[in-house]
């Protein structure tokens, strides 16, 4: 399990192709599915073309909280491995905000936790999202429903 | 503790405020000295001089959420901030 | 969109960051989300061990079925985009099996067209299994289910 | 078609056999010549040498699904396998 939160971009693919070298040494042939997601920053929010935005944590909690998320759904999803990453910083348009990947024996376990876990992280996780607009910034106030 | 009774003794809370909530405090956070019987909530009170504490605010001790109710121990951090965003 | 199905090993994250480069040129910053899953072939399968696997297909249905289960799913789920690989031929335990990545502006779309194309390739997509067991070969004769 | 009801016309209908119906049948296809009115199950019949169609047989007609009712047209790709067992 690796968790993490950087403010340097965020290049997911690359990741989990380091993150699968590891895990193929740990438990070669026993994974039959990954099921993973990535969160990216749109140019439009609530009809507003968003320009830019800074993403606020709580350094310290932030990363326990993320840790006990992970541990939470590898337990109830008998997961093999879960690698979760997450940017905090200053971010622009198109640039992936967060990555959760989970690896499972068979697909419905891994399916059901990437999605369970990423509902998790957007309702408990200590991250804030503050908008740049054309005509000043604003405090992202709630998320969008997830199911 | 054998000095619970005698109430004068006081404890030091570090507080900490985070996105639009730091913007309305105007700081991230300070350290403040509180009755030794004390819940978040009195924390909240004392840090910001007695403002409400706005609506869906979470709180959290020493970085677990937390009750607003929930007693505060000397030296603990307390903090307090909006809903969620992340992800 | 891409559909393909091929013979070469298949690496997913390799795909998926030269795909997603091409994505970007076309609407940078209006997908938020991106749901991938990849299948890898276990080293066991109902019990038993698994040595090697034969995977074959049906040329030209296969692709065509594929092509139209993206669509399909691009017009249900309004995706703004569909990568589909599956590979065929001989693979040993560890390979991967199938690709399926998806993108939206939001992520209740992309969970759940990446899962729901998943399931359909596995209910109606031409491929067909052999195992490779210790002591001679099987096909395999039906998928687990995925819900 | 005018030939339609001259009932001597036959149709040439290429068939396939995949996975482990392949295996069975020894081959991977032929070509068979069939009554101008036939379905996909009189095509498997003929194909089979009169064999049963195992259960849960697949049917695709010019690589689409279709019920084994469906009538054939001359010089269709007529394809017979298992369950699909991909992904």
């Amino acid at each position: 399990m690796r968790i993490s939160v950087q403010s340097e971009p965020l290049a997911p693919w690359g990741l989990l192709a380091e993150y699968e070298q590891q895990l193929n040494a740990r438990h070669h042939g026993k994974h039959g599915a990954c099921a993973s997601f990535v969160g990216t920053m749109r140019d439009f929010n609530e009809g507003d073309a968003v320009q830019g935005m800074f993403l606020e944590h709580y350094p310290g909690m932030t990363e326990k909280a993320l840790q006990q998320l992970a541990e939470e759904a590898q337990a109830e999803y008998g997961l093999l491995d879960v690698l979760l990453v997450h940017r905090v910083g200053e971010l622009r348009p198109g640039e992936p905000i967060v990555l959760v990947a989970v690896w499972s024996a068979h697909r419905k376990a891994a399916f059901e936790a990437c999605r369970s876990l990423m509902e998790d992280l957007k309702r408990r996780a200590p991250f804030w999202k503050r908008e740049q607009l054309p005509d000043g910034h604003r405090w992202v106030e709630k998320n969008t429903t997830g199911y | 503790m054998v000095e619970a009774n005698l109430g004068a003794q006081t404890m030091t809370i570090h507080v900490k405020f985070f996105a639009s909530l730091k913007e309305q405090m105007g700081c991230d956070g300070a350290s403040v000295e509180i009755g030794e019987v004390a819940s978040a909530a009195d924390v909240w009170l004392s840090a910001s001089g007695g403002q409400p504490m706005p609506p869906n605010t979470l709180v959290a001790i020493n970085m677990e959420y937390v009750d607003p109710n929930q007693a505060v121990q000397d030296g603990d951090e307390v903090a307090f901030f909006p809903p969620v965003t992340g992800g």
